[in-house]
């Protein structure tokens, strides 16, 4: 498929308190950014499980992308500092086994960054449409013929 | 060793301070050892083993067989002890019911370099200090143990027990031996190459589970993969997405917890290198959030339910600044 | 422009952070050497803020500075500014044109046993412009 | 069998302006489970939730999806909906088709497609959905104090008048804190000891109040309405019922070499003390480090000249536990130690004071009766110099990052009464800023230097040497006149910086109330949740969150009383159903999720199992406490075994949707 034709799918990962508000701000401002980008909310980033990640690759996203409260910010006082740890060394490892580590990113968007939202988004599925489609974690069986 | 450890099992049996014992027997061959429980002194002179065969990490076979109405006597080699204590940290063995002996090690022997080798026949195995003498059908040969031990053993990380009620032996003392040098060559190749390597290696994998079976920190209730509700669960790697996401989840879920007993390599009948997953993940540990060695002593942190305010950010990994 | 790139410079040779100064004036309160000085401790570190080199490194005030680090020792910001005031120094040293050092003495050191060889020929490198 | 409702909003030409909502209405009508889909323009106008409703009772749905705003728009509005037509309100899902959908792009066809998507993950999430209950807990109606200084008193005081019982533990044998050592206040200069005091007194006569003085609090376990804190009341070798606070004993008391830790050991007492005259409640206390009697059994003075017989040289600690809904914090400050602050020559001479030392010196009630006089020789100061900011704004590590606050209002106040009483003496304030904001603040700074003639001098002391003569030479910078002083001083006083009570950090943890790198409480939200704690039930009030003068504190204080009341009010609190819960079955016990919960809402208990081979097996499984848990899934991704899941998050509805998404 040529670069310019490929839509890639992205999903995006939002914790309620900060960054699902901080995309709420970015349609407010009305900023644009792809609707290759779909969000789904959760309390707070460090609900997101590994095995989500890996299962929206398995299903055919070609990046995934988390975002939450900066550290230190967090709704839950403390939730974020662990999903840094875990997403760290979680994305260490795809690298470490060849996996493509630009699929995956982690931002720190606040209720207040709407702009910065909609930049980080715009800037992540550019990478991801020039990496192209998923190839190295993808599920032949979850391909549509 | 083997008959100290034998006197002092009976000894223990016979006052009555224990009922049980586990340690190793022997099978049909002598490099073919098992992890067994012993409830006699006749079941101990029969069958009781120590030596450089007894490869098998007692601690999860003491963990499946644990009894909280009686004690029970465990011996540990150094490996074997930050399993234990790790599985104190994590309160999936009593203490109380265990009498934990510590006894040392000079390496295990690996079975498969005698027979990489073109031995075959074998009859019976006997190592004496640097030397291995095998008997076979055809004839004797003698290996250099260093040549022929196994490659965990090799990359030794301790010689020192980090708990026992009891010490058999000298004490040793934690080493270091570059166990992490194939973890850096492997990251010192290209993603391509990475992506080969591992595709290559992780492509053998025929879901026997015995990594999980064999592994210390693999103690769940049931595993997540073996359970429908989880939405995730997996009989057999029927796409290589699932020989990559039984690995990748079992390693993130061992991370921080996993001793580097080096058990999943061992047992692994495709010989997949799996120590190197869980190496990876101590080795980022270690870089990123300090030196951390799990089941060092009871009641540890694990790192990834611990953290500071200035933790490096995810990027660090995009950006290649490690 | 010159100066700023002698302020880059005064900024890198010292490891000194200017903009975290907040004006307090306690290392020219706690100056012993302030009668002496045309150019005290906090101004300084505001000059080489605003990139003022020049007039430092003209001034006799860079050679009165006793380097008690008295100033350094009471900040309440851990700016530094016995550092600030030595790289002014080194940077006049290092000045283009300034030959500390000429190829005609060389020789006379090389034939003292005592120098280390390595010595004669860095300093030749660093103060032979 | 799943019943499916989908409600599509134009939202005027919000939605309908970029997204083709009929299309997205016939698309959904197409997934699995759905039975109903409709499109309206207004779906939160009244008639918008009738065709909910309606819809509801109709079609009998068991799950409801709305593709509208935000759901943190009109979450509630819908669930409420959804409630009142007998369907539980948690089987409602928003599809953000606006703000995540219509309102970032502009072709129809890209919007819709979009929409559809979002449509689709909401019914694939809604599909698995289960009916939540919030659970309910009963409100201890009693409230704690810790601690007993002008925040903590203001506090008691206002939720007793709100009639419900307050306790106050305070960990000095009086209430008053601070504030009972200050001379006078800013701005207004009124005395500290005639609005305290009534105060104070007001404390003790309430019948609502309880004072627990020369306590501490020794544990806190429970969650909010429910908390049980153990106090331990120290010994004070006194007991409290008999003593009428008549002072015989201390005057009596052989013991007078004892440092007056009232007056900052600027003088002595006897070991038997009343810390001061209005002291709140007025009992003696034995300092135990200096009575001879308790030392080595030898005096037993007071104990004679007792006419009320209250002296008990066996008392021990006692050990209360005490039942209550809500908790505040009121732990206070303290000045810091100077000990990093050699150049100001606070250890060498006795003529160098901090601030709260100067207090004490004018205080009538002070060492020297209200006449200030220089410590070292009893003189009258002719020359008196202050130094601002010691220790504050310090990032060297010697002394705190922040800005104290009151330092600049304290100093104009000392420097003014000082040359309203002894015009003959020269002020020198050295400061690095002036900052004044509040009430009448730069206006009373101003007076300082226009009416009374304090000289006040841009720049700081660099060091302070004592001399033969007994003066002190402090050597400083005048930045604006491009000088460095030098002056002969009688006294310098040093405005230390102030830092929360060593006790804070430790009762931190045990109230799992967070703190940051300085000690101080974090409030639930810096902006409009300033007096809670992220913790639910536990309020913070004065200093313990930041620096702040006596209004502030009072203010801040009553605030506190006015959230713990509308929450002692309740008769049963409501909580999030959202939270965790651990399958019992698959729970290893490994403390992974206790380690990662912030609010401490998993404990542990042994439960017995059944195993296949008929014998039976006690094991640790975790036990997640509804009224605690927050649910942020922390614990969910910790659980290696996966017993952890979040309810209205599980792992199946958000896989559900990440499938639905990527479908």
């Amino acid at each position: 498929m040529p670069i310019s034709e490929f839509k890639p799918k992205i999903v995006a990962f939002c914790c309620n308190w900060c960054s699902y508000a901080g995309a709420d701000l970015a349609g407010t401002n009305r900023l644009n950014y792809p609707a290759d980008v779909k969000i789904i909310r959760v309390p707070c980033s460090c609900r997101v499980n590994p095995i989500f990640i890996l299962r929206a690759f398995q299903r055919g996203a070609d990046g995934v992308i988390l975002c939450g409260c900066h550290p230190g910010d967090c709704h839950y006082t403390t939730g974020n500092y662990y999903t840094r740890r875990r997403m760290t060394l979680l994305f260490s490892m795809l690298d470490y086994l060849g996996i493509e580590k630009e699929r995956t990113r982690v931002e720190w968007v606040s209720a207040a960054e709407g702009a910065k939202f909609a930049a980080v988004m715009q800037d992540f599925v550019k990478t991801v449409t020039e990496l192209g489609e998923n190839k190295r974690l993808e599920d032949r069986r979850c391909k549509k013929p | 060793m083997q008959e100290a450890m034998k006197k002092r099992a009976k000894e223990l049996l016979a006052s009555g301070e224990v009922t049980r014992v586990i340690g190793w027997k022997k099978n049909e061959f002598d490099y073919d050892i098992t992890p067994a429980v012993f409830e006699s002194a006749e079941e101990i002179d029969r069958d009781f083993r120590y030596d450089d065969f007894c490869g098998p990490n007692l601690s999860k076979f003491t963990f499946k067989n644990q009894k909280n109405d009686t004690k029970t006597l465990v011996f540990l080699k150094p490996c074997d002890t930050y399993s234990m204590t790790q599985l104190i940290t994590e309160h999936r063995v009593n203490r109380d019911a265990l009498y934990l002996i510590g006894i040392p090690c000079f390496g295990k022997i690996d079975i498969e370099k005698i027979r990489a080798d073109g031995t075959d026949g074998i009859l019976s195995i006997a190592s004496e200090g640097a030397d291995v003498t095998v008997k076979t059908l055809y004839g004797d040969k003698t290996y250099v143990k260093a040549d022929v031990m196994a490659e965990r053993c090799l990359a030794c990380k301790s010689k020192y027990h980090t708990i026992y009620d009891e010490l058999m032996g000298e004490e040793g003392e934690v080493m270091e031996t570059g166990r992490f040098n194939e973890v850096e060559k492997l990251e010192a190749m290209t993603p391509d190459e990475r992506f080969g390597f591992w595709r290559g290696e992780l492509s053998r994998c025929i879901r026997c589970n015995a990594c999980r079976n064999a592994c210390p920190a693999c103690t769940c209730e049931s595993c997540v993969f073996d359970n429908p509700d989880t939405g995730i669960s997996q009989k057999a790697a029927a796409d290589s997405f699932e020989e990559n996401m039984f690995h990748i989840i079992r390693a993130f879920h061992v991370a921080g917890r996993c001793t580097d007993c080096g058990e999943c390599s061992r047992v692994c009948p495709q010989h997949i290198p799996l120590h190197l997953l869980n190496r990876k993940f101590i080795r980022d540990i270690d870089k990123l959030y300090g030196e951390y060695q799990a089941g060092e002593e009871v009641g540890q942190r694990s790192p990834l339910v611990n953290f500071t305010t200035d933790d490096a950010e995810p990027d660090i990994v995009r950006k290649g600044g490690k | 422009m010159l100066t700023n790139r002698e302020k880059e410079q005064i900024l890198i040779s010292s490891g000194v952070d200017v903009r975290k100064c907040m004006r307090c004036g306690k290392c020219t309160g706690t100056c012993p050497a302030y009668d002496e000085m045309e150019y005290h401790p906090h101004e300084f570190v505001y000059m080489v803020e605003k990139g003022e080199i020049e007039k430092l490194m003209n001034s006799s005030s860079i050679y009165k500075c006793l380097t008690c680090f008295a100033c350094v020792e009471r900040c309440p910001r851990g700016v530094e500014p016995a550092k600030i005031i030595e790289a002014v120094r080194l940077a006049v040293i290092r000045k283009q044109g300034n030959n500390h050092i000429k190829a005609e003495d060389i020789p006379c050191m090389a034939e003292d046993d005592d120098t280390p060889g390595q010595l004669v020929v860095s300093a030749f490198r660093k103060y032979k412009k | 069998m799943q019943k499916i409702g989908v409600f599509v909003c134009h939202c005027g030409t919000n939605i309908a302006g970029t997204v083709d909502v009929k299309a997205v209405a016939e698309a959904l009508s197409h997934e699995p489970g759905v039975v109903f889909a409709a499109d309206y323009p207004y779906m939160c106008s009244e008639s918008g939730q009738n065709l909910i409703k309606d819809a509801i009772r109709e079609h009998g749905l068991t799950g409801v999806v709305i593709c509208s705003c935000s759901p943190r728009m009109h979450e509630t509005t819908f669930r409420k909906a959804a409630a009142s037509a007998g369907l539980n309100s948690y089987m409602v899902e928003i599809a953000n088709i606006r703000e995540q959908c219509s309102w970032i792009h502009k072709d129809m066809k890209t919007a819709t497609e979009k929409a559809v998507i979002l449509g689709r993950a909401a019914i694939a999430k809604v599909a698995l959905n289960t009916p939540l209950t919030a659970s309910e807990t009963p409100v201890t109606k009693r409230a704690l104090v810790i601690g007993g200084g002008i925040a903590g008193i203001q506090t008691a005081l206002d939720i007793a008048d709100a009639g419900f019982e307050v306790d106050i533990v305070e960990k000095e044998p009086t209430i008053g804190g601070k504030m009972a050592q200050i001379d006078k206040t800013f701005p207004t200069l009124d005395c500290a000891a005639c609005i305290l005091t009534p105060k104070m007194v007001d404390c003790a006569q309430n019948e609502k109040i309880h004072i627990y003085a020369y306590s501490e609090v020794e544990s806190v376990k429970g969650f909010v309405g429910n908390f049980t804190v153990g106090i331990k009341k120290k010994a004070r070798y006194v007991d409290e019922t008999k003593c009428t606070g008549c002072g015989l004993c201390t005057e009596k008391c052989p013991m007078k070499k004892t440092p007056n830790l009232f007056n900052l050991g600027l003088d002595t007492r006897s070991a038997i003390y009343i810390p001061f005259a209005q002291a709140v409640p007025k009992v003696a206390t034995i300092d135990a480090d200096y009575c001879n009697m308790l030392k080595n059994g030898r005096c037993g003075v007071c104990s004679k000249v007792c006419t009320a017989g209250a002296i008990d040289y066996h008392q021990q600690d006692e050990h209360i536990e005490e039942k209550y809904g809500a908790i505040v914090v009121a732990t206070g400050f303290n000045p810091i130690k100077l000990d990093n602050f050699d150049e100001y020559a606070y250890a060498q001479s006795p003529d160098v004071v901090t601030s709260l030392e100067l207090e004490r010196l004018m205080n009538a009630a002070g060492p020297n009766g209200g006449t200030l006089l220089r410590p070292s020789d009893k003189t009258h100061p002719h020359t008196i110099v202050f130094v601002q900011c010691v220790g504050s704004r310090d990032t060297s590590g010697c002394g705190k990052p922040y800005c104290s606050k009151i330092c600049c209002m304290y100093t104009a106040k000392h420097a003014m009464l000082i040359r309203d009483k002894y015009p003959d003496t020269e002020v020198y304030v050295f400061y690095i800023d002036v900052r004044t904001p509040g009430k009448n603040f730069d206006e009373f700074y101003r007076r300082a230097v226009e009416e009374y003639g304090v000289h006040y001098i841009k720049g700081m002391v660099g060091k302070v040497m004592p001399q033969k003569n007994g003066k002190l030479l402090v050597r400083a910078s005048d930045l604006l006149a491009g000088e460095q002083l030098k002056i002969e001083a009688d006294m310098v006083v040093l405005a230390a910086a102030i830092e929360p009570d060593k006790t804070a950090r430790s009762l931190a943890t045990m109230l799992t109330a967070s703190m940051d790198t300085n000690d101080f409480f974090t409030e639930a939200h810096p902006k409009l949740r300033p007096v809670e704690s992220p913790t639910a039930g536990i309020f913070l009030s004065g200093v313990c969150q930041g620096p702040k003068d006596i209004p502030e504190t009072v203010a801040q204080a009553s605030a506190a009383a006015a959230k713990v009341i509308g929450l002692l009010v309740k008769d049963k609190l409501k909580s999030n159903p959202c939270i965790a819960h651990a399958n019992e079955t698959l729970c290893n016990g490994c403390s992974s999720c206790e380690r990662v919960c912030p609010y401490g809402a998993i404990t542990y208990v042994d439960k017995e199992f059944r195993m296949p081979d008929r014998t039976t097996k006690i094991r640790r499984v975790a036990s997640v406490n509804a009224a605690v848990c927050q649910g942020c899934g922390a614990c969910t991704v910790a659980c290696p075994s996966g017993a952890m899941d979040l309810s209205g998050f599980s792992n199946q509805q958000i896989m559900a949707e990440v499938d639905a998404i990527c479908r």
